[in-house]
């Protein structure tokens, strides 16, 4: 088969699901005739009418909001936001309404919430953001985070025949510059199950998203440069997270380092932390530590955001100190 | 999109036989019999949180939901403890979930009112932020459009919850998917102790529809017949493909917003003289005694087996067992279908050992 | 609540004297001009990030913020360029801005015409989210109110972002409030991708105004005297204590919603109709020459002078220096004034040592 | 100086911080007439007039953008949400523009976003929560946390007083159940600056808010019982966190037990392992744990909420634990 983009993955697992479930639509601006801002669900609306692929006004609070509603009566929604950076202003009906509609009235609410996220393309403040961390002390919701083209394909396809809600974040610096070869038919990768992108002995770095591709980089260079050998645990599930996999590396490792692309305060790296001091303290041979972006708003010069996102050189110098420690 | 304003006097509405009209007797009684029972209940703290009244407002819950059938969805708030009576919730519900006990509808995880049912009886469980419901019924309804279902939904606001983003938003959503719902604005006067005339800056909330594309209609609130009139219409407005109507339904919150709330912010005298002469259940009295020559002792009788029925329940929630701390556990997920409990509830001391680190050094020294 | 719609061959405003005529016909060009050389350095890829242009919309920009005194605050959007411009917005600040320069106005925090002066020239640094500015307004407009000073405020909103639940809660907080604030809503037809039908189910956005009992006016949005005269009016009302008015401008969006755009989703011919009869600068021009007899050499020389003003900006932009990287710690916070700079990105060698626990035991054979 | 409670000291500091600067005033719902859901304004109005004491509509977003507007006008606004579940609402206007208005147009935003937080009572879902980790990876904010009544008068004065924008959670079980004598004169509490609530040898408690006093409760019994000698670290501050004294305590005892009523996964407890990692990890003689609610909304009936929520004997088990490791 042949290669396609991680953005093409996603429309191919769009289209399948709508074609396997007549209960599967998608809602949100600018999707229908324009096909969405990066063109992610391009062709669905002449493939399956304006009922299935709704245009809707600038009301993300209305656009999550109806898709629980009809989630509650058998529908499977798909919502897009046109950047993620606008779920802020669905976020009290996310957490409120459809993260408890399950346990507050037993109402199902298996609706998903994707969009395109993350910087590294000069998006600036609003147009560049990593919310996931935001949605982690809200039990009732999913997330999901992939990093590849074929986890981008079968975790979307998850998520929709998930029976809880799940966020679906989109890198949009690997929307095209990623591709990948589809498995054949019905491909689909579980939500909650991490994946190690590397395997290695000495060190390792668990992170999700754009910083897969940069902990990989850095990884290469240990490995010529200093002769370590260094595994990259890919999380893709943000919630739940996997911690099977995270005891497992580090148990093989004992040196830690997490990396994402969200700032350091906050992040998920946190979480993390706190569960392997909880599970598998004896084994660290040294402290956990945290490569993220720094603690401001993300700026849009270049020389600025460059400066403010963790970049490959930045997990190649810490992983330097984590394996010197 | 003419905005119309109806007058008390329009004639009763077609279609209604004396059984309805008796039945939508029973509901406004019972809906206030079971707030009272309930407000004994709290003076002898088994409620559990706060009470919610409807005294006055009995007609815009009844009357709206009376013009629904069984498969329409209803979106109820604090105040509409009527309509979902109406829509087939039991008194035993109520009760149980006010106590808090362990067989309420949401097993203690939600109080007062906020529960429902979208398999059956269809009402959906609300939650406490305000204009929330209107983009879900938006939802609700953009469902029955697709499928091309002949299903309406009904949501109610607040005037104080017309101010809100999420009103807005689901309001002009469904508008212009032209989704089979009527949405009910309950103008009682207040939010909390806000006045109307704080909340906007305009005289009629109905005044909105416009800006919408959609019509609006005003009325008498405390008028069960003229509640459920226009109701309907706009119901079956909805279920022939015309899309959303708005609806302003005139009351008054003659209790306050909850038990606890003194109302000392309302003008002397103005609770007296709602209650003495804009009564919805004594209006309708009269007009069942008067215009359709219903005998007060029918009525009484009604009156008595309600209690019946109410005391009855009231027993049967007493007796019934409290919540379970586990299950607190259950339901939060699909799958899984139950979340860990924490280590430290469990026996902490092994887990010291589940640390030890096999082939390295120890520090159980410290 | 009256909703007036006035029409195109209204006498020309009172009060404008042939300078201001003149000056108003200077803002245009200078904005088309402008606008067109970022086309230039757009596809000389000296803009970083996208490109948002106003052809066609330049009356409702330069003719609504003329109706402002410079003590009165503005809040633009991405199509108002025109209105900086008239507040005081340098072409070299606009310039620098959009090519992520060391000296431009947020020091390459922010992009395109997202940036403010509320010290001198009084116009409010936008976000992207859109709604937001209307409460923000609302509340520089409410401290107005609260200290009684004589100024007022004027926020622009797009068709499409009258939909969102923060335009909602503003306009009507401000109503509610008698803020002195005039809210325009430039309706270009467009959303995006997304026509203003399927945005609201209203024919009018101005009907919206009723609802929050405040006056609507809609106006030919290409005529920049009308623009003018209703803004006008509206900026007197909201001087004079009389509150919140909702300005209505028709126009239409020329261009993409930004340069990547190809328009695909507009009807045939659509654009060059507009552009072939209704552009703003063209009917001014026909006006200044006819009407109020300009002789065209005159503008010809504005036109001149207006290239030669962007040509040395442009100059003067392109040798700024760019932005320098540790300034991004800077300005988070009032105080700390700088955020600190991340461990790895020091000597990490030298984060070893202070590791090391002195009296304990250590694990540097790991 | 006699005793008063918590809320009447979250009014002193109101009362006093309008008398003396022209530019504060409040803004919220039925905070006026009524003096607020829990009396925390009570009197404000006939005492400053309707010009500085608003009932707004109910808009979230609107009371927190107006907020915005007037503080880049020179006023000093306090924003009352009637119950801090509802903050939600205004989560965008917060992250989106409050956060980010000095560094990205140099805009000055210096308003108190105040109201009632917490559980342990009865509350159910949405009128109990703990919204504090949702706003921790948002840089701009600040947010502060008190736990006694003399912080919560002193510190919502430092937070009036601040030119950047501070989240101000006041927990409503502590309302009326703690009550303090006020210090003379202008009493201000920095914030930033945690504050040791028990010294102690063998074990730290790193905490804040309601859990504070169920911490030192747990303390006491260790002591009685154990001889356990426990510290107790109030943080106070959340955002910035007081590195100092965290690795003070660590260093002090090398047993850290962090406690917090939000829930564990995505709480506060997870930075501050990170941070303790990071900074003093040599020093641990035991993993850092972490206890906090159960990953669930939280439930209104009494045993659910009580199973779900932190209890003083579940930090006794903990602490336990911990010493014996
Ligand atoms: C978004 C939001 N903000 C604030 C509240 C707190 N609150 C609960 S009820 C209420 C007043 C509601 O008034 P109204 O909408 O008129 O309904 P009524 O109580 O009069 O039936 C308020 C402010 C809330 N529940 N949701
Ligand atoms: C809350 C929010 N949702 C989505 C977007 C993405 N977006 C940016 S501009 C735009 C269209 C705006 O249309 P309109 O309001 O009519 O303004 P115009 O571009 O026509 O001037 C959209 C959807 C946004 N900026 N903010
Ligand atoms: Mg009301
Ligand atoms: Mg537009």
């Amino acid at each position: 088969m042949a290669e396609i983009t991680f953005v093409e993955a996603i429309r191919e697992a769009l289209t399948e699901e709508m074609e396997r479930d007549a209960n599967v639509f998608c809602l949100g601006e600018d999707i229908g005739r324009y096909g969405g801002a990066f063109k992610a669900t391009d062709g669905l609306l002449d493939r399956f009418g304006e009922a299935r692929v709704i245009d809707a006004p600038i009301s993300e609070a209305a656009i999550v909001g109806a898709a629980a509603g009809a989630a509650h009566y058998g529908m499977r929604p798909v919502c897009e936001m046109q950047f993620i950076d606008f779920i802020s202003c669905a976020y009290d009906m996310l957490t409120n309404y459809v993260a408890t509609a399950r346990y507050r009235a037993m109402l199902p609410c298996p609706i998903v919430v994707r969009g395109p996220s993350g910087g590294y393309v000069r998006g600036g403040p609003f147009h560049s953001q990593n919310p996931e961390a935001a949605f982690l002390h809200t039990p009732g919701l999913k997330i999901a985070y992939p990093s590849t083209a074929e986890d981008a394909k079968g975790m979307l396809k998850a998520a929709i025949r998930d029976d809880d809600p799940v966020l679906f974040f989109e890198h949009k610096y690997l929307y095209r510059r990623i591709k990948g070869t589809m498995p054949a038919g019905d491909h689909v990768v579980p939500l909650g199950k991490a994946r190690v992108a590397r395997e290695g002995r000495d060190l390792s770095i668990i992170t999700y998203a754009a910083t897969v591709w940069k902990s990989l980089e850095a990884a290469e260079e240990l490995e010529r440069t200093d002769g370590l050998s260094v595994e990259v645990i890919d999380l893709r599930s943000l919630l739940p997270l996997d911690d099977e996999a995270i005891v497992a590396t580090v148990k093989k490792t004992s040196r830690v380092l997490v990396v994402h692309e969200d700032t350091v305060t906050g992040g998920i790296a946190g979480e993390i932390t706190a569960r392997i001091n909880q599970q598998c303290f004896e084994w660290l041979d040294a402290p956990v530590r945290r490569v993220g972006a720094h603690d401001v708003p993300l700026p849009y010069a270049p020389p600025l955001e460059d400066f403010v996102l963790p970049q490959t050189s930045d997990i190649v110098r810490a992983s330097r100190w984590l394996a010197a420690y | 999109m003419a905005v119309s304003t109806t007058s008390r006097d329009a004639a009763p509405p077609a279609g209604l036989s004396r059984v309805q009209l008796i039945e939508l007797y029973r509901w406004m009684r019972l809906t206030r019999t079971l707030e009272e029972r309930l407000v004994a209940l709290y003076r002898q703290t088994k409620v559990v949180g706060g009470l919610f009244r409807s005294l006055g407002q009995e007609a815009c819950a009844v009357g709206s939901a009376f013009a629904l059938e069984r498969r329409d969805v209803l979106s109820p708030l604090i105040r509409n403890l009527g309509s979902m009576l109406v829509k087939g919730a039991e008194p035993l519900e109520i009760l149980r979930q006010y106590m808090a006990k362990g067989n309420s509808p949401t097993r203690g995880r939600e109080l007062n009112i906020h529960f429902g049912d979208v398999v059956d009886r269809n009402f959906v469980g609300q939650i406490s932020h305000l204009g929330d419901m209107v983009p879900v019924m938006a939802g609700v309804t953009l469902t029955f459009k697709i499928r091309g279902e002949p299903r309406v939904g009904l949501v109610y606001v607040g005037d104080g919850a017309t101010s809100t983003g999420a009103f807005h938003e689901g309001i002009n959503f469904a508008a212009v998917q032209r989704c089979p719902l009527v949405v009910v604005v309950e103008n009682n006067g207040y939010a909390y102790s806000t006045p109307t005339s704080r909340q906007t800056a305009a005289d009629r909330l109905v005044d909105k529809a416009a800006g919408y594309g959609i019509p609006g209609v005003r009325a008498d609130g405390n008028d069960v017949l003229e509640v459920y009139r226009v109701t309907r219409a706009a119901v079956e407005n909805a279920r022939a493909g015309r899309g959303v109507t708005l609806l302003e339904l005139m009351t008054y919150r003659r209790k306050g917003h909850a038990e606890h709330d003194s109302q000392s912010y309302v003008p002397p005298g103005e609770i007296e003289t709602w209650a003495a002469t804009n009564d919805p259940v004594d209006r309708y009295i009269a007009q069942l005694t008067g215009e359709f020559g219903v005998a007060p002792a029918e009525l009484a009788a009604i009156d008595d087996e309600i209690r019946t029925t109410v005391d009855s329940a009231t027993d049967e929630a007493e007796s019934a067992p409290p919540c379970d701390g586990p299950d607190a556990l259950r339901g939060v997920y699909a799958d899984p279908a139950e979340m860990p409990i924490l280590w430290y509830r469990g026996d902490v001391a092994s887990a010291v050992p589940d640390h030890e680190r096999p082939a390295g050094w120890g520090t159980h020294d410290g």
